[in-house]
């Protein structure tokens, strides 16, 4: 496998950090969010950021960008340097001037950090607006073009579509040509693709990887994907508990880790290769899918719009203590047909049975029965808990309704957490003050304080450190054993996908393009979108359990390469 | 405000109701004398004076004969006709209560040719020329025959008069403003012009009437010349208008306003006249009207239910009203009564301003003498309806109420409605007197003015015994003008003839 | 509605669950200020017969609008009654109206808005019939309630209320249009909570903010209507003393003797600057996100 | 949506018709005898039942309303049972000052209210947040009928800018107009200044912390953009709402006002009618303000959707 292995000690110093140190507002006491920081990136690099969930990847890139949330979180000591300019403690006059030019950033949850009632069109174009003097019909097609670039399909609807209107993958991909647009020096990327299927992924990558060849743009990526940053990486920090641990060329670290803490990390790295399905279970389906169509109706003044097809013919079951996975591209209906087997949105055509009951034509109050037996992950966790509960109270508000005691779903609760690998005390807390992995393992921590029959993942497993996400799919894993919960999972992450899923389906423009066994269809794919889907995994040439390249790179069968 | 052909007047209330028979409503009558005119009217002396006709009386008192002078003219170009007065006469008598009295012992009006009205009687009425002539209540005004011809229990809709201003209709809106022009072809009489008699010289083109809900507005539109006349200044805002030298604070007229209670006698306690005579002990004139009024200049305590200043106003028997409150007397009559403190019903108006002050300052009044009191406030509107109701007090009724009355309204006791002693016929509070009647009876039947005064005095004295209804004294509201409006008459209407107005 | 809620866990849950602040949260001074001037104007209106100088309805003709003086801290008004006793006294009928008026239609408007705003069925249904009751003027009320019910506080209360909820009802719904849509109300729905749960537990809170706002206005323009009202002779006796009739009444000597509109006026004032800070403060305090550093 | 607008402009005639229902018995309800105002304080009970009986008082009340609604249909809304005049004609001459006044007040107080509103959420708990709360809580506390007189002195007597009191329609000059309407419309707005004011404020506080606004800042957006563009807009729903019924408030009339700038509205129109049991003016005029209702209240669910897109109906 090649790494990246440009020296960059001889460029420009684009951003330099020293001894950061973030905490808690007006508490100087208290354990340090960030304790010491020490960063360097120069022009061209692309400096990867890995590490725990909640270690404070986030929380550098927001001070380094002064948007630290000052009611929470603040400096109490350290220094950021910006090509010279020291930042740390700017006016915000200053900042706002280097904002988006110097340096942009493209924050971890897309559904929060987009204006909900603005049309995300309009909000690429204020980029170009404030900072550019372009005329309104230039900056409209830089806009569009932008869109094009980041592999938006159907621009011109998704110009005038509201975030709430788009894929998760859309969302994300707007909110990269947001920050990509003006070609700034330094752009800080918070798990930019993880709502990207695999080749969408590569293209977004490969279009950074242009802009720092053409501008020597500075690259801080955070991610999770060790695929990833093993193919873009010149050198990586590892961070845990608010300290970086390890800081090392990509080849360096990939072969020789030094900490313990990388270490694991990389031994946790899944493997592509499909695990063996288990024994077909003989029970009764736990849900059936039948002819699933779900066209978004448009809205229009006077005469309707088309409306987008996000969903044609889906037909699929799950027998107990079974994973189906979806994998697909981003846009293609993986998150629609799960919203539609929630039934949170009435599906336009198609049968749905849980249980043996058919639910699609149910109506709300006839469903709240069946509610139970039904749990989902939703794809955007943060939006998906009401802000002024405690995390506590959401995990206690199912279980409450189907009969628990307050005093039992508290103790289920705080059992939760720690399978989630959260910390007790963490249950008073408000899902704002918590980091995005974080909150996606309260979610995961809610849906399966159910009980469900039925588990709904969508990309359930996307914001987690490795280490971390080895753990939880280890849970689910478990709950499926023990209590035959059947599972539906949606990702894009085919190392993930190829570790817990029994069966897979492949989705494209709304339709199933394959469906099979996970061995059959991710080592033998049959149609051309699944195979370019293998072939964009990124990293599938490096054995990072091993630290050492793979000695045979899963050959597709009938591949050409 | 450079224009001196138009006059703009901010009037008590605003104009709703434009038939000034159908209606006893004070600016309706106003509206009345600017677009109508009047057979005979009083003059300044209470003496009735020809107007649009001369009379002759027969010798046994029984004919009246009007002859109409030459050059009126309705506002429509019509002449005004002797078959016009007729019919005009006829409509008044059915809402006038003076005027019923009158057309009781009509034998035949008639209308002989153009200019002549023969009015003939079955019996003597001496009073017949102060009843038509007198200036408040109903005024028979003079209509076209055909507007004439409506139902006295509809309003007409057709405003022609023959008066000196002529009814702009187009500009009119009801309870906001109203806008007369100058009548051209408005002969006026040659003499002199004095209360509603005399000659009706109008010196200018226009008058516009609005109303200002908000007092200190008006005071303050006045200061700033954004009008010219104000008919009612409170009192107790003459400070205001004080240090303004371009203002005139004035009395149009010293005759005024009475305002009294009325108790109602169907129900106790009030049906006990002990009772009502421990009410009257209670209340106090000077501290009501010094409420009402706060200067003392404008108020005038006065037991004379007929008026302190008119020819039958006597005093007699009015000693606890005017000589201040004896609530130890009350509580006694009320100990001697055996009063059971049962609460009296007080109803009090709070949207009719010259109404507002009486009923709570009564109420503490008779709380004082030993009542328990019930002050139920409430808008005019329902103590009109209110006091209507027969029914006991627990049923929806009532024991008083107040209300005000000019003073020429009261003046006589065939005008005057509260010593109506007739029961279920008799005003709101039904009293059944017949001694009372017997008086009444006697005043139409006296000869001459000395024995009518006679009459009048002993009325006054039972009224004080019987506490027929509370007199709780004489009050003046003055008015307000700018200095360029001058030549205006006293008098107790607001009238708009021969005032002038110069520029400034 | 749909469902009572399923256990009275729940119950339970939305008394703790509304009222517990969040951990941390902690009261500044200016709301203790405001607490304590409001516990001060409540005990003097409540308490007032105990310690004013004269009884408020008794009268002295002789001595109307008098200036303040050692006699009369305030002076007296048009009728010679003591200012400041009234001032004082008026307070129990005012704060009565005002905080009776503001809860009621809150409630009301409340319970109302969020199954309109939530329900999109009942939503036409609803707001047409608000839209009606919009239209109904609060005195043509008063003085129907007052001529059926005799007058009393409880018909001010109701006439004051009826033409408001509408208004709560709107407000209430506008807010929920737009928190219904959000993803956690899908998971609520996804686990299986019931109506009336999300109603008051999810959406209900979202509505506090501008509620308070709403409350408060309400409050400060009941007892100003309850006035109004009293003077078209549909309220509560113009005798007895409220803020609203000692102004109403001073109107008209706003020039001669401003006194009589501002004593009530800084009474009423203070109590809704009270009311205001600590409005803010419990929304503050509701509000996670907004968990603020002693300041 | 179209279909949406034409099912409210439908649902107008239900609501009309409750509405009136409600009104006609509700006025039968009141006390009070427009045959007795009518004639005034000498008429005797006799004379009284005549008019009643003339006026159609004495019917049935089933009679009474379906001879209302017959006339209704015909879209005739009857005369005044006082002035004898149409009260067609009333309405159109009382609706002129009141519109104008209730849109120049809302202009003011939008104008003025939502950057206080915005710059007091903004600088949350500092001096600015607690000069907006102290003007708002006058603008809450203090009679409108202060301000009146207050303002009247200040700009019509000791500045004499402006006059004292009355109303021209901008028919008869712009300056006419606005010089009249300027102080009631600055006295109506202290009120929805406040209100509105301090509605912003609590909404705004709302969406401030939310992720996209720290996205937009990102961006590099100026601080007003980041206020008014992309805040405000989040945070427009309850805004809009108090809006409208403000809006429809002022269009429905305010009679101190009406009274202290001595303008013929409908409020001092409304309240007259009421005092003086004018049945047909009153039935009309409530019909009116129902109907101004339903299309204010059109207008601002309309708004809403346009603000936030993911309203729908
Ligand atoms: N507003 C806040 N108030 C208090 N604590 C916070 C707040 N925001 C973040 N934290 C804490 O700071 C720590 C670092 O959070 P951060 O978001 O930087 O993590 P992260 O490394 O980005 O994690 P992830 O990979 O899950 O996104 C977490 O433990 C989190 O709980
Ligand atoms: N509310 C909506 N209105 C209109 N179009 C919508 C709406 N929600 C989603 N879409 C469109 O439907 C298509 C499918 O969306 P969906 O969210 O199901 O994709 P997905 O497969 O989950 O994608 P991703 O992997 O990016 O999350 C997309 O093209 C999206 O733009
Ligand atoms: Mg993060
Ligand atoms: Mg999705």
């Amino acid at each position: 496998m090649e790494f990246k292995s440009k020296d960059f000690t001889d460029s420009r110093r684009v951003l330099k950090i020293r001894k950061l140190k973030v905490g808690l507002t007006g508490r100087p006491n208290a354990a340090p969010v960030l304790n010491e920081i020490d960063l360097d990136i120069r022009a061209g690099e692309t400096h990867c950021l890995v590490g725990e969930s909640g270690s404070g990847k986030s929380v550098t890139s927001l001070a380094v960008m002064g948007l630290l949330p000052k009611d929470a979180l603040e400096i109490q000591g350290g220094l950021i340097d910006l090509e010279g300019v020291e930042i740390t403690y700017a006016k915000p006059s200053v900042m706002r001037a280097l904002r988006a030019r110097r340096i942009a950033m493209i924050f971890q949850e897309p559904m929060t950090a987009l204006n909900p009632v603005l049309r995300v069109g309009e909000q690429i174009e204020e980029v170009l607006n404030m900072h550019t003097d372009l005329s309104q019909a230039e900056a409209k097609k830089r806009t569009l073009d932008m869109m094009e670039q980041v592999h938006l399909p159907d621009v011109d609807r998704i110009y005038q579509a509201f975030p709430h209107q788009l894929s998760g993958g859309q969302r994300q991909r707007i909110m990269i040509a947001m920050a990509l647009i003006l070609d700034p020096d330094l752009l800080i990327a918070d798990e930019p693709t993880t709502a990207l299927d695999v080749t969408t992924q590569l293209q977004i990558l490969r279009l950074i990887a242009e802009m720092q060849e053409r501008h020597g743009t500075a690259v801080l990526f955070i991610t999770h994907d060790m695929g990833v940053v093993a193919e873009i990486a010149d050198t990586v920090s590892v961070m845990q508990k608010g300290r970086i641990v390890e800081r090392a060329p990509i080849r360096d670290l990939l072969t020789n880790p030094q900490e313990d803490y990388t270490k694991k990390l990389l031994m946790a790295v899944p493997n592509l290769a499909p695990r063996a399905a288990r024994a077909p279970a003989t029970a009764k389906d736990v849900i059936i899918v039948k002819g699933l169509d779900m066209t978004y109706g448009g809205g229009g003044f006077l005469r309707r719009s088309e409306g987008v097809k996000a969903a044609r013919d889906v037909n699929f079951t799950i027998k107990p203590g079974r994973t189906l996975g979806i994998v697909g591209e981003s846009g293609s209906g993986k998150s629609t047909v799960a919203r539609c087997i929630m039934r949170l949105i009435d599906p336009t055509a198609g049968k749905v049975s849980v249980a043996g009951t058919e639910i699609a034509q149910l109506s709300r109050r006839q469903l709240q029965p069946y509610r139970k037996h039904l749990q989902i992950v939703f794809q955007d966790p943060y939006r998906s808990l009401n802000p002024r509960w405690t995390v506590a109270r959401s995990l206690c508000e199912g279980p409450i309704n189907f009969g628990t005691s307050k005093e039992e779903a508290m103790d289920k609760a705080a059992e939760l957490m720690e399978l989630v690998d959260l910390p007790r005390d963490a249950l008073d807390r408000y899902p704002h003050q918590f980091s995005g992995g974080q909150r996606q393992r309260i979610a995961i921590a809610r849906a399966v304080a159910m009980k469900p029959d039925l588990l709904v993942a969508d990309e359930a497993v996307s914001a987690l450190d490795v280490s971390v996400q080895a753990q939880v799919l280890d849970l689910l894993d478990d709950i499926q054993d023990k209590f035959g919960v059947a599972m539906l999972f949606i990702t894009h992450d085919l190392r993930v996908a190829a570790q817990i899923c029994d069966e897979v389906l492949v989705m494209q423009k709304g339709l199933v393009v394959e469906h099979g066994p996970a061995d059959e269809v991710l080592s033998n794919p049959r149609h051309d979108y699944t195979r370019t889907l293998i072939e964009a995994a990124p990293g599938r040439h490096w054995d990072f359990a091993n630290f050492r390249a793979m000695e045979r790179v899963p050959a597709l069968k009938g591949a050409t390469a | 405000q450079q224009d001196t052909s138009t006059i703009t007047a901010v009037m008590h209330s605003g104009l709703r109701v434009l038939d000034p028979v159908i209606t006893t409503a004070h600016i309706t009558r106003d509206h009345g004398y600017m677009i109508y005119d009047v057979l005979t009217a009083v003059d300044a002396d209470f003496k009735p004076q020809p107007q649009m006709a001369s009379w002759e009386i027969s010798e046994d008192g029984l004919t009246y004969t009007f002859t109409l002078r030459d050059g009126l003219l309705f506002h429509d170009g019509a002449p005004v006709t002797g078959a016009d007065v007729v019919a005009s006469l006829s409509r008044w008598g059915k809402r006038d209560s003076g005027g019923q009295l009158i057309f009781d012992v009509t034998a035949s009006l008639e209308a002989p040719d153009d200019k002549t009205i023969v009015w003939t009687l079955t019996k003597p009425f001496a009073p017949l020329l102060d009843v038509i002539s007198k200036q408040s209540a109903v005024p028979p005004f003079i209509m076209p025959a055909r507007v004439a011809a409506t139902s006295s229990d509809e309003t007409i809709t057709e405003y022609v008069g023959s008066g000196p201003f002529v009814f702009n209709e187009a500009e009119y809106e009801p309870g906001v403003s109203v806008t007369y022009d100058k009548f051209d072809g408005y002969v006026p009489r040659d003499e002199p012009a004095s209360w509603m008699a005399g000659g009706k010289v109008v010196n200018v083109d226009k008058v516009v009437w609005t109303t200002m809900p908000d007092a200190l507005t008006a005071l303050n539109a006045l200061s700033a010349g954004e009008i010219d006349y104000l008919e009612q200044v409170q009192i107790d805002l003459m400070p205001i208008l004080s240090g303004n030298p371009d203002v005139t604070v004035e009395k149009r007229d010293e005759l005024g306003y009475v305002t009294i209670g009325r108790p109602n006698f169907l129900h106790p306690p009030f049906d006990n006249k002990l009772i009502r005579q421990a009410a009257m002990a209670a209340l106090d004139q000077e501290s009501m009207l010094a409420t009402m009024q706060g200067d003392p200049e404008y108020y005038n305590v006065c037991g004379a239910i007929f008026g302190c200043s008119t020819p039958l106003g006597d005093e007699s028997g009015s000693e606890t009203l005017t000589g201040g409150a004896d609530p130890e007397k009350s509580k006694a009559l009320l100990e001697e009564a055996g009063y059971d403190g049962t609460p009296i019903v007080l109803m009090a108006p709070t949207d009719v301003i010259s109404l507002i002050n009486q009923p709570v300052v009564a109420a503490q009044a008779l709380r004082e003498g030993g009542f328990t009191v019930d002050l139920q406030t409430m808008d005019w509107q329902s103590v009109v309806q209110r006091r209507a109701q027969q029914s006991p007090v627990t049923e929806g009724g009532w024991n008083m109420f107040f209300t005000n009355w000019m003073v020429p309204e009261v003046s006589d006791p065939l005008i005057n409605v509260m010593v109506n002693g007739r029961g279920n016929d008799a005003w709101f509070g039904w009293p059944t007197d017949e001694e009372i009647e017997a008086l009444r009876a006697d005043f139409v039947a006296a000869p001459d003015a000395a024995t009518q005064k006679e009459v009048a005095v002993k009325i006054q004295e039972h009224v004080m015994d019987n506490v027929n209804y509370i007199m709780m004294g004489e009050y003046i509201i003055p008015q307000a003008r700018r200095n360029t409006i001058q030549n205006m008459i006293p008098s107790p209407v607001p009238v708009f003839w021969n005032m002038t107005k110069e520029a400034e | 509605m749909t469902e009572i809620p399923t256990s009275r866990h729940s119950a339970f849950q939305v008394l703790t669950g509304l009222f517990s602040l969040p951990a941390g949260a902690r009261i500044g001074i200016g709301p203790m200020i405001a607490a304590v001037i409001l516990l001060i104007i409540v005990l003097a209106s409540v308490l007032a017969p105990l310690y004013v100088p004269y009884n408020p309805l008794s009268m002295d003709a002789l001595s109307r609008l008098k200036p303040p003086s050692e006699a009369h801290w305030l002076g007296t008004d048009p009728y010679g009654r003591d200012t400041f006793s009234r001032v004082m006294t008026g307070g129990r009928v005012s704060l009565l109206i005002g905080v009776g008026a503001a809860v009621v239609s809150v409630a009301v408007g409340l319970m109302i808005g969020l199954v309109a705003g939530f329900f999109r069925a009942a939503d036409g249904v609803i707001m047409r019939i608000m839209d009606s009751l919009m239209a109904i003027p609060a005195i043509l009320l008063a003085i129907a309630l007052v001529a059926l019910n005799g007058p009393s506080l409880s018909s001010v209360i109701i006439a004051i209320t009826v033409p408001e909820v509408p208004r709560v009802v709107r407000l209430v719904r506008s807010v929920v249009l737009s928190a219904r849509e959000e993803p956690y109300v899908e998971a609520a729905i996804a686990l299986g909570s019931s109506m009336p749960k999300i109603l008051i537990q999810h959406l209900m809170p979202n509505t506090f903010a501008p509620l308070i706002v709403q409350g408060t206005y309400i409050c400060a323009s009941a007892i100003l209507i309850e006035a109004i009202l009293s003077f078209l002779g549909a309220g509560v006796s113009t005798e007895i003393p409220t803020w609203g009739n000692i102004m109403a009444e001073g109107r008209t000597y706003f020039q001669i003797k401003p006194g009589l509109i501002f004593w009530p006026g800084l009474m009423l004032s203070l109590c809704i600057l009270a009311i205001n800070l600590l409005g803010d403060t419990a929304r503050d305090l509701l509000d996670p996100r907004m968990k603020k550093r002693e300041g | 949506m179209f279909l949406y607008i034409l099912k409210r402009v439908l649902a107008t005639i239900p609501v009309m018709v409750i509405v009136a229902i409600f009104v006609f018995l509700l006025l039968r309800l009141t006390p009070g005898d427009p045959a007795a105002i009518l004639a005034g304080d000498a008429a005797t009970p006799a004379q009284l039942e005549r008019i009643r009986e003339r006026l159609g008082l004495n019917d049935p009340l089933l009679t009474q309303f379906i001879t209302w609604m017959g006339q209704l249909l015909r879209g005739d809304l009857g005369t005044s049972l006082l002035s004898n005049t149409s009260v067609a004609g009333m309405l159109a001459d009382r609706l002129g000052p009141t519109i104008n006044i209730a849109l120049m007040t809302i202009v003011i107080s939008v104008v003025m209210a939502v950057p206080m509103g915005v710059i007091a959420a903004w600088r949350h708990r500092t001096w600015v947040d607690f000069l907006v709360m102290s003007f708002s809580v006058l603008g809450f506390s203090v009679p409108v009928f202060v301000i009146g007189y207050i303002l009247i002195q200040i700009f019509a007597i000791d500045l004499r800018w402006v006059p004292v009191q009355g109303y021209k329609s901008p028919a008869d000059g712009f300056g006419a107009f606005f010089s009249r309407a300027i102080l009631p419309s600055l006295t109506l707005a202290t009120i929805y200044i406040a209100l509105i004011a301090r509605m912003t404020r609590a909404s705004m506080l709302e969406v401030l912390g939310e992720d996209y606004i720290r996205t937009a800042r990102a961006k590099g957006v100026r601080e007003n953009v980041v206020l008014f563009r992309h805040a405000l807009r989040n945070a427009a729903v309850p805004i809009l709402t108090i809006i409208g019924t403000g809006f429809a408030l002022l269009i429905s009339g305010v009679v101190v006002t009406e009274s202290v700038f001595n303008i013929p509205g409908i409020g001092r129109l409304t309240v007259d009618a009421i005092l003086a049991r004018d049945y047909p003016v009153i039935q009309a005029m409530i019909l009116l303000t129902a109907g101004i209702y339903v299309f204010v209240n059109l207008l601002v669910d309309i708004s809403y959707s346009f603000f936030d897109p993911r309203i729908r109906y």
